[in-house]
């Protein structure tokens, strides 16, 4: 969990996504699902703060980002060449239990951590954006052995509409699900009458449970993101 | 030899790298990341006698070389700290307790209850609630009732983190010596805001990081040319320069905050550097920088 | 259509970005690089009655996101200024004249003979030297005696320019208010100091540049929720968005200071980015958003 | 002299030093001797101040820069790597009328503006450095028609010793002097019985004449080096 330089190896532009390969050998082995890194690609300080990422999939030697550009510090993420510099400490978050099957439902860039999920089963994949430039990884998720349903809000790819519509239609089997997207998907993936897990955001300072940045509403109070999550229970979570 | 030992009322520091209040949790959350070899003392998240939920989310805002932040103090109340001791004195550090109440009452309560900590800090950046809500650390007269009340329930080591937004810095810091303060922790962060330019929410917070180390920096000399206790300076260090500024103006020892946040290795890091800067210089220890600037206006 | 003009006491401003004193020098020097077209008024480096040399260097330091400095207020004296104001009259642009002085009768007589300017905006940032040498800014009667004695001997549009190093800021600003001030323009630079990690020299100045938008931010909002006057809201702003938030806060118009000296051609820069943003939302003016911020604590 | 965009074309290490070259139209045109630019290789606001470097060469796009790395805007600079952006306000300060025929004395990074100097005449140039790696520019001053005299502290090229002292001992005729170097040097200087000229430094917000941030103690009262200078009579100046 210390403090890691890395390098990047790749960063290519996928749609409106970056898919970048990290080489730092001493995260992947601990990486479970659930988990995220802290990363920062800069040395000066004016991006005070590292960001959070998801691991999005990983090899023996390196983590793989799925990056979407957001404002400064995701841009200067996207930016970044083969051999640059990059600060990792992690894993971080906690590690979660999956099932031998269950359903993913990614909105966007929330494709990013259900990806890594998919190594440690099979089931069903739904998958959403604005437009087929929002769509990532379908192929790894079929390789992984889950089928995939695809929704654009413009109809450019698969069916038009929202993902969580398409996934109250099509539900194939009363599975848990792994959600991760925007606020508003995930308030309408509450009423799932079966079990419901969602990645959660919030602003981080650290990642790791020491400033109490990152709070989060629950049922049963203020929960951390960083040491209580980012996975939750979508039913215990206060929306506000 | 190098020796970076300090002293801090009772409290032997072993190197002058103190973990500031907030950003270190409560130790506990950096075993295996933080080289405790480096730090002098941890200093706890803010704890207060009955439970604190904190502010609701976002608490945290990046500005240009700047954090400004508005956890609001969560903390799960002294008893539940209290339960954690045996953890936290794993890594065989001192232990500073930061307290914040809204009463003389309550902070002398949390005071007395601190007993297994190996040194007290008063956090008086909260208001005062019973007396119109002023914030402690802006009233000479409130800051020194306060730390005398304190002084009165505990022999430990007492140190009191003033507020540096106040025009009577150098006032409430001499209140608090003659009420008995042992010494003083400065600065905590300074009152800003941010405002989310699609929503047109905001939020107020307390500012901290680079962005105020020049700010930070006057303060501490500020009030070291008005005291005799020694002092935790801090504000905005991110690396050994930033350290030996503060040296240089007067402190005693020096707290890491917000860089924390970005670099849990830090302490090393900085303890490295300031050992490196005094041998290049055939120095000796703290004592031969302590306040030496020399003043060119 | 998007409306930009604002109007400040009796000025008319055709667009809201106003050029902060001490970093156009007095406008000439910008000839053939800032494009006037975008600027409201020109704030010309503070003038005194008689010349003043300036601080010896170094004069000016940077710091993370920061520039501070300690000119010293070097100005060659009113009667060589206004010797300039053909020249001074060239771009176009209203002009504010910032003065400085050590008594009150020094201001009122700098005051009577800006005849030819457009403004006058007094900086309360330097001390009374009658009057045990406290900063005029610092205190609520000495500002607004200070103003109301300058109101007497002019009809000028007068502007306070308030310092942010005091914890009576929205007192001083009623003061001013009251006295007569037809617009306050707010922050100066936050006091702090640097040192020289060689030589362990220190210098005092005064911090400004992105590093304090924070906190110059809050700064004028708070002064927005006191008084009814205009504000010219500056402190850190490099970019259309800093200049937004300042209007979501209270600012009627925003000065650009330190950004000038890394890019002279911020005005058009930014006032671009000013029309982007409100054209983006359907919005038609400054009105539309001054003050809008929505607190969520 | 507005702010524009210019493109690394090279940046190579070259001893002690970094030669820049940046494509820049619009300002080799404009640039007379004795003038300098401020240049910013970087976006962000962390080094928020633009960095003065004097023209030490150009042709008819581009610029050249002598870079000596002192503190992290001049490490940035260093690193610059062709085709990066850079931003260059410019040609600022005063140009210089010069004789037909005069000397240089160049210590260390000072050869940097007194290498665009000898375009303009001939003479003698002195150059001195710590040792060899700090010497630059002498096929250049040859070319121009300048006969070099080197010294280096540590005897690695030339005379052992200062730049100074082997100046006043070769003197070869007493021509006017044109001097850039640390301060010690030029206060030695001072001493020189004919007319001598120097560039000196200070710190500078604007390099324009805006922030009166520059001051220069002299005879005649404060100067300020980015308008009245950065070459100034070296007998008028007061050094403290
Ligand atoms: C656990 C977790 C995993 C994430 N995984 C990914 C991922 O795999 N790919 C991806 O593209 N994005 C991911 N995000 C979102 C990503 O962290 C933010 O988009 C990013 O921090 C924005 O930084 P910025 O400088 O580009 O934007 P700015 O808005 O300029 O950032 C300003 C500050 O706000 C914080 N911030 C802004 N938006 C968010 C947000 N949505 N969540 C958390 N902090 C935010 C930043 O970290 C920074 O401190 C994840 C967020 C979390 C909490
Ligand atoms: C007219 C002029 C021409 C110059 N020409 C050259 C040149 O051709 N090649 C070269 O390598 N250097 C030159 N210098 C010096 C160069 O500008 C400084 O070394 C550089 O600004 C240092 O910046 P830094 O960030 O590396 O160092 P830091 O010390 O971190 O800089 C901090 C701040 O101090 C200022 N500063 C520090 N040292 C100096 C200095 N000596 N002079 C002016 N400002 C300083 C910086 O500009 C910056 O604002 C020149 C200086 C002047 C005034
Ligand atoms: C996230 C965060 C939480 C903080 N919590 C506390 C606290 O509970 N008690 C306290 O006295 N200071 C608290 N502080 C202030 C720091 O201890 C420190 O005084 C301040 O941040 C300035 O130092 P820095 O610039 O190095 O961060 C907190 C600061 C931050 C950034
Ligand atoms: C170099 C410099 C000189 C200044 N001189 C003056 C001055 O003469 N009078 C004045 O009222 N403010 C002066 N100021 C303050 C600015 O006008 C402005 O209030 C302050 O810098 C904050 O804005 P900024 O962060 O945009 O620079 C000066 C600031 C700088 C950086
Ligand atoms: S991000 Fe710091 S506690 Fe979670
Ligand atoms: S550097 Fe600004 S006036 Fe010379």
């Amino acid at each position: 969990m210390r403090l890691r330089e890395g390098r990047v190896k790749r960063n290519e532009k996928k749609g409106n996504f970056y898919w970048m390969e990290v080489e730092i050998p001493e995260i992947p082995s601990l990486a479970g699902p659930g988990q995220f890194v802290m990363v920062r690609g800069w040395e000066g300080y004016e991006l005070f703060l590292p960001r959070p990422l998801s691991i999005a999939w990983s090899s023996s030697t390196c983590l793989f980002f799925l990056i979407r550009v957001k404002g400064r510090g995701t841009e200067l993420l996207s930016r970044m060449k083969p051999g640059e510099k990059i600060w990792i400490t992690g894993p971080l978050g906690r590690r979660i239990e999956l099932p031998e099957k269950f359903i993913l439902v990614g909105g966007g860039i929330g494709i990013a951590p259900l990806l890594f999920l998919s190594r440690w089963g099979k089931g069903y994949a739904f998958v959403g954006g604005k437009n087929k430039d929002e769509i990532f990884g379908t192929e790894l998720l079929e390789k992984n052995g889950f089928e995939v349903f695809l929704a654009t809000e413009d109809g450019s790819l698969g069916y038009k509409g929202t993902v969580v519509d398409l996934f109250f239609k099509k539900l194939p089997e009363r599975l848990p699900v792994y959600a991760c997207g925007p606020r508003p998907m995930l308030e309408k993936l509450q009423g799932y009458d079966g079990e419901i897990y969602g990645f959660l955001e919030e602003r981080m300072g650290c990642g790791m449970g020491i400033c109490k940045g990152c709070a989060i509403r629950t049922k049963g109070g203020i929960k951390h993101l960083c040491t209580d999550g980012p996975v939750f229970n979508l039913k215990e979570v206060v929306f506000d | 030899m190098i020796d970076l030992s300090v002293k801090i009322g009772e409290l032997e520091l072993k190197t002058p790298i103190v973990l500031a209040s907030g950003t270190c949790g409560y130790g506990i959350e950096l075993k295996g990341i933080t080289d405790f070899g480096a730090v002098g003392a941890i200093t706890i998240k803010g704890v207060s006698l009955t439970p604190k939920e904190g502010n609701p989310p976002p608490r945290i805002f990046e500005t240009p070389c700047g954090v400004l932040n508005r956890i609001g103090l969560e903390n799960p109340g002294i008893e539940k700290v209290l339960e954690l001791m045996p953890e936290m004195r794993k890594p065989g550090v001192p232990l500073i307790a930061n307290l914040h109440a809204e009463t003389v009452d309550d902070f002398k309560k949390l005071a007395a209850l601190c007993m297994d900590f190996d040194a007290i800090e008063l956090n008086l950046s909260c208001p005062n609630v019973k007396e119109g809500g002023i914030v402690w650390g802006k009233d000479p007269s409130l800051a020194g009732r306060v730390t005398g009340e304190v002084r009165k329930v505990t022999k430990k080591t007492l140190i009191v983190k003033l507020t540096p937004n106040t025009d009577r810095l150098e006032d409430v810091a001499l209140a608090c010596e003659e009420a008995g303060a042992d010494a003083l922790s400065l600065v905590n962060t300074y009152q800003g805001m941010e405002i989310d330019l699609d929503t047109w929410e905001a939020w107020r917070g307390g500012l901290s990081g680079p962005a105020i180390r020049p700010l930070a920096l006057f303060a501490v000399r500020r009030v070291y040319e008005k005291v005799k206790i020694p002092l935790i300076g801090m504000g905005g260090i991110k690396d050994e320069n930033d350290a030996i500024k503060f040296f240089l103006a007067g402190a005693s020892a020096i707290g890491l905050g917000s860089i924390m946040l970005r670099d849990p290795e830090a302490p090393r890091r900085v303890l490295s550097g300031i050992i490196k800067y005094l041998k290049e210089r055939n120095l000796h220890g703290i004592k031969d920088i302590k306040g030496r600037l020399r003043w060119k206006d």
